[in-house]
């Protein structure tokens, strides 16, 4: 077994060394994140089975469980690990054949938001949590700005709002702390019940307002389309794969693990569908590519919490399927987007007429992704979409059924439109010089098709890990020991 | 634009109210609320054990320049939750720190070097003059906060934030002064991996990152306290070179 | 192995893009000989209807299979498909060869096929929507590749009717699924008729809602026009013989396996027929009239056999919701007949296209003598579609009538010799503007096409007048579905079929019929011959003439009978969906504008916002 | 009176303090004004958490040569730990804020945030 707090530390170091690899050479620094990310991966893949039948708790600096910081990895903080890691190998290959100008500090803050997003869905501490989501979202912040022109203001808008949405986070954790006495997330989970009703009421609703910025839940999720338009291909993948990941995942180990409070669930119906309906309607009316995808992503988000908040086993493991399926396919449509956009040197639709064959590649992983999204047969979209239907009936919640297929309908419409502009138009105007996207493409492809063609790669992981968040019991007694 | 503000001061009161609910509730029997100003209950909180340094052991009883080798040997107990029990928080708060200074060098960033196009005011004679016979003490006091962070109020952010001040004070007296970017980079570099790389060698030592693998010694003395000193160390460096870098970086853009 | 069928186009279609992104023709030839093998081992298939193949897998916690099952139903539909993509493929090889997104539409048909076969062979839902998906699909990109300009936007409007639908199914399967652990159909029958009655039919209607729409039968038949007329030329034959017929399957699936006739035997009857039955049989009739309106008004010969197929599937929808021995063998004679000309008629318009470059009718003329063959299948195909003696379409027609007027069912019987009347005058229009009438003068160089896209217009034509002669070879496969469906068959020779009031014998009628051809021909050539005059030269009394097309005979031909149907035709039901979609995209820009609105600190108000609603929302609750 | 101050100072003074700050947020318009904002709201979280550990007549958790041992009353020492974390982290964001700012103020050539609305919809 390798230690897996090395998914953490590692980055660290190898981040706060790169203006030396830097010195050495410029390319050095892709290289290294190159290499950081597949080691991580590395240890993922040896703790893999470890983790999902004996949950491990890694206690950091020898410290007894419970009373200091511990990292908790079960099936689902390996589940989600796994894809934050996976993602950012994809998006380090990706990176090879980019320049950033100043790469040692772009590799930085790179490696640390694979850090902070790996640190969010292991720690097993309440305050810990709250400093991997700031070490993620200042991390991301500073991407943002990579592609300069209005990036600034992107970047601004995200800092205002995560700003206010860290304070409320600190008044949740420290409500949190005065009234249970501890910061351990096994301790909360233990002692939530006999938490004032009143008083869990007021904390969950801060956490609320602090995790729902990361997990973009509507209307803290504003500065998503402004950020994910404007910043750097790689960083908008990431932030769309990965760190909304970690932010659905902190959210689930909050309002599932820590506050299980039921009431709690109609609210993250209510706001999840409120998201969903308005992310769709308004992608569908977008002339620009990137922010299009943004508020697909958004609506994804929506649905994802939709499902999840239906609290039953069936309808979790679905929106997990779902929420990997969603990072698989949002970075794959995003580097093929940003391949065509860089092609077409517009970010309006209208403008990529005819990248189809000129831009072979891209075009294809646009496509294969918005299949995906679609959910047809053979891509991993249609597995999890048959599941989403398949709990939400079980669950007698027919409406969400027939959201979820209306909110289908309306990504058809926005996704055909721009598969028919870049496949069945000619193009007259000019095509710029691309970097290749070859293997990220085809690493993504591959997973899109095997998780479509054969699910079962993933449902053992996805049970276990719905399993994990409905029943807070295990993940208890396991950190607690024989407390 | 009025009602806008007003709606806004309606929005804010009905939301502190809110939060104000919850130092105001009357539990009921065995039910947790937040302890009433004043009367925190240490004992039912994890502090208890910090305080005790209990949390590996069962001690119970700490004495000033008496206790030997007790799990965290650090008189400063926030410094010892700080650096040694909490010590991964810390490390993510200096990497949000890096992480701003990085980012802030980004944000700054431009190809060429441009002019300082605010009008330049001198600073002062006062300023000046003192300025020469403070930084030295300056930096000083930065070095001794954080180097006897485990004994005294203070520590490595405190210290670090003292040696920027000194370097902001320059800024302020010199207009034209210029940090040597690449020292500071390798001050930076240094102090961030010598704390990941303590945190390492805990992992291979110990089988546990950021673990402390010295002796702790006698609770008070200045060679007491594991790692925590070095830690700090690292810390008070490498806050003070980031903050110097961003002091520096905001000046010139 | 049944997965063969499935899997080996589909295979295939890789290969067939790569080959043919290297050598040209190559697509085509891999789809041709991808077609012929299936349609070899098809005809082996014959007679082996238990062969039944599972295939286990596990999903949402179940233990579920895939099942493919051979039956007599799915193996006409396979066959089907199997001939018409054969004769799709050896006239796409050469008709395609400047056309550049060949490699494409290869790779989508072989796709394509591979998933109808899917479809039809499906002893399961879950197989079943699949494969339906999937077609859908590759159907959908082969249509955006149309050259026309409208090609994407009817593609498009094809898709999101088409996807509405099959989500409604989806629906009601996994309900159905829910209930009985199992997407097999012969459970979900068993399931839905101990149901009450108004549920299990909401069920069915869902379920039949993606099979209303594929049909194009009305109210859901506004894609077939656009689809139809922009779709690729070659893929106008497939797309109208075969894809429409594949909706047909669904609803026979719907009407008869699943028991949506058995529970609505216990619904209100009608003239001793279940209302329902007699509602979707209105439809039928509806959508033959509206068909047959529309087709006559269109200028562009494709759109018009577009709308020719609206209104032919509203016979066959007739037919089948009677649920009468007559009815179904009239609805499935009437389908594969259908199929038959239907190709043919496309087939020779892509033939024209190919040679010509236009779709206009009045762009065109005098083809007859240029293209001799091509005018052949033409003139027997529009023989078969106007429903006339000696051909097949006469007999499945007579059929139809037959079992409409053996119900007593005058308005329909009506409808439907309204349909028959109606396709003599559109039918009529392209063979009189395209083929007879003057050679445009930028026609004269024309000539007839390659051999290889004359050989399936040869087979069409021989099919369409063997089937009008010996129809028994198509009563014998619909005998065997008939008593599977659970209908009495219709007694039948190799040519002759029993109607209700006495009965057909085209043995007879084939031999007057060539008597009086040969007849006629005698005397035609005996005849003088007439004289020809310029096409547009047009008496303009000195006015400059710069619309010279409008003057041309063939436009608005059929004007004073348009007239009378104006206003209907412009009450287009197109317009009502398009509303609804604006109206949603007015929905989805309102609150775009309103509440993103570009100021940061707006955000952050509603952040409070969000806050103090849950807040307050909190204490109401 | 005065015991109601003494007990409500530091909560409700720390809630107040983060209100005016979020007012500060939403209704000024410079974005400096909003930045300061931000930082009331980070320094309100503050008290509030320095608060939330507070002992009457309690020590400062330092042992020294006049406290020199554990047996007395001591302050909570983890919100004072978590608070220093939290500093830190509201001025590494205040000061990408301010980088930020420079840079928009660059572009635009304002600092009224309801006119640098580049990215809308």
């Amino acid at each position: 077994m390798v230690n897996p707090v090395l998914i953490i530390a590692l980055p660290l170091l190898i981040a706060f060394l790169m203006p030396l690899f830097n010195y050495i050479h410029k390319k050095l620094p892709a290289v290294v994140a190159l290499l950081t990310a597949a080691f991580n991966v590395w240890i993922i893949t040896v703790n893999f089975n470890e983790a999902l039948f004996n949950p491990m708790v890694i206690e950091i600096g020898n410290w007894q469980a419970p009373f200091a910081i511990n990292l908790y990895i079960g099936p689902l903080a390996i589940l989600a690990v796994a894809v934050i890691n996976v993602i950012a190998l994809v998006l380090a290959i990706y990176n090879l054949e980019h320049d950033y100008e100043i790469n040692d500090k772009f590799y930085s803050l790179f490696l640390m938001i694979i850090a902070g997003t790996s640190g969010m869905v292991m720690t097993g501490d309440l305050f810990n949590l709250f400093v991997f989501i700031e070490i993620s979202s200042v991390a991301a912040y500073g991407l943002t700005v990579f592609s300069r022109g209005d990036s600034y203001e992107a970047a601004f808008k995200y800092i205002i709002i995560g700003a206010i949405g860290s304070v409320f986070l600190l008044m949740a954790i420290g409500f949190t702390y005065a009234s249970v006495g501890s910061l351990n997330m096994a301790q909360i989970a233990n002692a939530a019940e006999n938490l004032n009703p009143q008083l869990m009421r007021i904390i969950t609703l801060l956490f609320m307002v602090g995790i729902g910025i990361e997990a973009e839940l509507f209307p803290l999720n504003l500065w998503v389309p402004d950020v994910y338009s404007e910043a750097p291909t790689s960083v908008t993948s990431i932030l769309s794969g990965a760190v909304s990941a970690a932010g659905i995942y902190s959210l689930g180990r909050i309002f599932f693990t820590l506050f299980a409070d039921p009431a709690l669930y109609t609210y993250l119906m209510v706001i999840g569908i409120i998201t969903l309906v308005i992310g769709e309607l308004v992608a569908y009316n977008q002339e620009n590519i990137k922010r299009m995808l943004a508020y697909s992503s958004i609506a994804q988000m929506g649905l994802i919490v939709t499902i999840i908040s239906i609290n039953t086993s069936q309808a979790v493991s679905a929106g997990l399927f779902q929420l990997v399926n969603h990072s698989i396919l949002k970075v794959l449509l995003f580097i093929s987007a940003g391949v065509l956009v860089s092609a077409a040197g517009s970010k309006k639709i209208k403008d990529l007429s005819g990248l189809g064959s000129k831009k072979p590649i891209a075009s294809l992983g646009f496509a294969v992704g918005a299949m995906g999204i679609l959910g047809v047969p053979f891509f991993n979209g249609f597995v999890s979409k048959l599941m989403l239907i398949n709990s939400s009936l079980n669950a007698e919640k027919i409406i969400i059924t027939a959201l979820i297929l209306f909110a289908t309908i309306v990504e058809i419409g926005y996704y055909l439109k721009v598969i028919q502009k870049i496949y069945f138009e000619k193009r007259e105007t000019k095509v710029f010089k691309t970097a290749n996207v070859f293997i990220p493409v085809l690493v993504l492809t591959v997973f899109v098709f095997a998780l479509g063609i054969y699910p079962e790669l993933i449902t053992t992981t996805l049970d276990k890990a719905a399993n994990e968040l409905l029943n807070s019991t295990e993940y208890i007694t396991t950190v607690l020991g024989g407390m | 634009m009025r009602f806008r503000n007003i709606l806004a001061l309606v929005l804010v009161v009905i939301l502190g109210f809110f939060i104000l609910q919850a130092f105001n509730i009357s539990p009921e029997e065995g039910q947790l609320v937040i302890d009433e100003f004043g009367e925190a209950e240490i004992e039912n909180r994890t502090a208890k054990l910090y305080i005790n340094k209990s949390v590996n052991s069962s001690n119970q009883k700490v004495v000033y320049a008496e206790s030997k080798n007790l799990e965290s040997g650090s008189a400063n107990m926030v410094t010892s939750v700080i650096a040694n029990y909490r010590s991964l928080d810390t490390l993510g708060e200096v990497t949000v720190l890096f992480l701003a200074a990085t980012g802030l060098g980004a944000v700054l960033y431009s190809n060429k070097k441009k002019e300082r196009n605010f009008i330049v005011d001198e600073g002062s004679l006062i300023l000046k003059t003192g300025i020469k016979i403070l930084f030295p003490l300056l930096i000083l006091a930065g070095a001794y906060i954080f180097i006897h962070g485990h004994l005294t109020p203070g520590g490595g952010f405190q210290g670090g934030a003292v040696i920027a001040t000194a370097f902001l004070l320059k800024f302020l007296a010199d207009r034209e002064y210029e940090l040597a970017e690449h020292k500071l980079k390798i001050v930076e570099v240094i102090a961030g991996i010598s704390f990941v790389g303590l945190g390492l060698y805990g992992l291979y030592t110990d089988g546990s990152f950021l673990s402390n693998f010295l002796e702790t010694g006698t609770i008070g003395t200045l060679f007491s306290a594991g790692i925590i000193p070095l830690i700090y160390v690292s810390i008070g460096l490498k806050v003070g070179a980031e903050l110097t870098s961003i002091i520096s970086n905001l000046i010139e853009a | 192995m049944l997965t063969n069928y499935i899997f080996i186009p589909i295979i295939a279609a890789f290969f067939a893009y790569l080959l043919n992104k290297k050598v040209k023709y190559t697509g085509g030839i891999i789809t041709s000989i991808i077609s012929a093998y299936l349609l070899y081992q098809l005809i082996g298939l014959y007679g082996k209807w238990s062969l039944i193949q599972t295939i286990n897998f596990s999903l949402m916690g179940n233990n579920l299979e895939f099942i493919l099952g051979n039956n007599p139903l799915s193996w006409l539909f396979a066959l089907m498909t199997a001939s018409a993509g054969l004769l799709i493929a050896l006239f796409s090889i050469k008709s395609q060869e400047k056309y550049d997104l060949s490699s494409a539409f290869n790779f989508n048909f072989l796709i394509l096929i591979g998933s109808i076969m899917g479809v039809v062979l499906a002893g399961d839902f879950l197989t079943l929507f699949i494969f339906w998906e999937l077609m859908t699909w590759t159907s959908f990109y082969i249509i955006s590749g149309g050259t026309k300009k409208m090609a994407k936007k009817s593609a498009y409007r094809y898709f999101i009717l088409s996807a509405v639908g099959a989500y409604t199914m989806l629906m009601a399967i996994i309900i159905i699924y829910n209930q009985t652990g199992s997407f097999a159909i012969g459970e979900a029958a068993q399931y839905l008729i101990n149901l009450p009655t108004g549920k299990s039919l909401l069920l069915m209607g869902m379920m039949s809602l993606p099979f209303l729409t594929k049909a194009g039968l009305f109210p859901v038949h506004i894609w077939v026009k656009g689809a139809h007329g922009n779709a690729p030329k070659e893929f106008s034959p497939f797309l109208s013989g075969l894809m429409l017929k594949v909706g047909v399957y669904g609803l026979l699936l719907v009407f008869y396996l699943l028991p949506f006739f058995k529970v609505m035997e216990n619904t209100i009857s009608y003239r001793g027929l279940p209302i329902l039955s007699y509602i979707f049989a209105l439809f039928g009739a509806i959508t033959t009239v509206t068909g047959t309106i529309l087709a006559i008004r269109q200028e562009d010969m494709k759109k018009l056999i577009a709308y020719s197929s609206i209104s032919q599937m509203g016979y066959i929808l007739m037919g089948i919701s009677l649920a009468t021995p007559l009815g179904i063998t009239g609805g499935l004679l009437h389908m594969m007949n259908h199929l038959i000309f239907k190709s043919a008629i496309f087939l020779t318009l892509a033939a024209v296209i190919y040679r010509t470059g236009t779709t206009k009718m009045y762009e065109m003329g005098g083809l007859i003598f240029k293209m001799p063959v091509t005018f052949a299948t033409y003139l027997t195909a529009i023989i078969a579609l106007a429903g006339i003696p000696p051909t097949n379409g006469f007999i499945s027609k007579w059929v139809i009538y037959q079992a409409l007027i053996e119900k007593g069912y005058l308005f329909l019987a009506l409808a439907a010799f309204f349909g028959s009347i109606g396709s003599f005058m559109y039918v009529f229009k392209p063979l009189s503007t395209v083929f007879l009438g003057q050679l445009k003068p930028q026609h004269e160089k024309i000539k007839e096409v390659p051999f290889i896209m004359q050989l399936p217009m040869y087979v069409l034509m021989g099919l369409m007048v063997l089937f009008g002669v010996l129809p028994g070879i198509q009563m014998n496969i619909i005998t065997k579905i008939s008593s599977q469906l659970g209908i009495e068959s219709v007694n039948y020779s190799l040519y002759t079929i029993e109607g209700a009031f006495g009965s057909w014998n085209s043995m007879i009628i084939f031999n007057v019929f060539t008597a009086g051809f040969i007849i006629s021909l005698i005397i035609f050539m005996l005849a003088k011959k007439s004289k020809l005059v310029g096409l547009l030269d047009t008496y303009t009394s000195g006015e400059y003439m710069n619309d010279a097309e409008a003057y041309h005979y063939a436009y608005q031909y059929y004007r004073p009978f348009d007239r009378l149907f104006d206003n209907f035709a412009a009450r287009s039901l197109t317009r009502a969906y398009e509303s609804l979609a604006n109206n949603l995209s007015k929905v989805g820009n309102a609150l775009r504008k309103g509440i993103i609105t570009g100021n940061g600190q707006t955000y952050a108000y509603y952040t409070v916002l969000f806050f103090v609603i849950l807040a307050i929302a909190g204490w109401i609750i | 009176m005065i015991s109601f101050l003494e007990e409500w100072s530091f909560f409700g003074g720390s809630i107040l303090l983060i209100l005016i700050g979020l007012y500060g947020v939403i209704t000024k318009r410079n974005l400096i004004k909003i930045l300061i904002g931000l930082s009331l709201m980070d320094t309100g979280v503050n008290v509030l958490l320095v608060s939330l550990g507070y002992v009457e007549n309690g020590n400062a958790p330092i042992l020294t040569s006049i406290i020199k041992n554990n047996s007395g009353a001591f302050v909570d020492p983890i919100p004072q730990a978590l608070v220093l974390t939290a500093i830190v982290i509201g001025v590494a964001i205040l000061a990408l804020g301010l980088a930020v700012t420079i840079k928009i103020y660059e572009k635009y050539g304002t600092l009224d945030i309801s006119k640098i609305r580049g990215l809308k919809w």
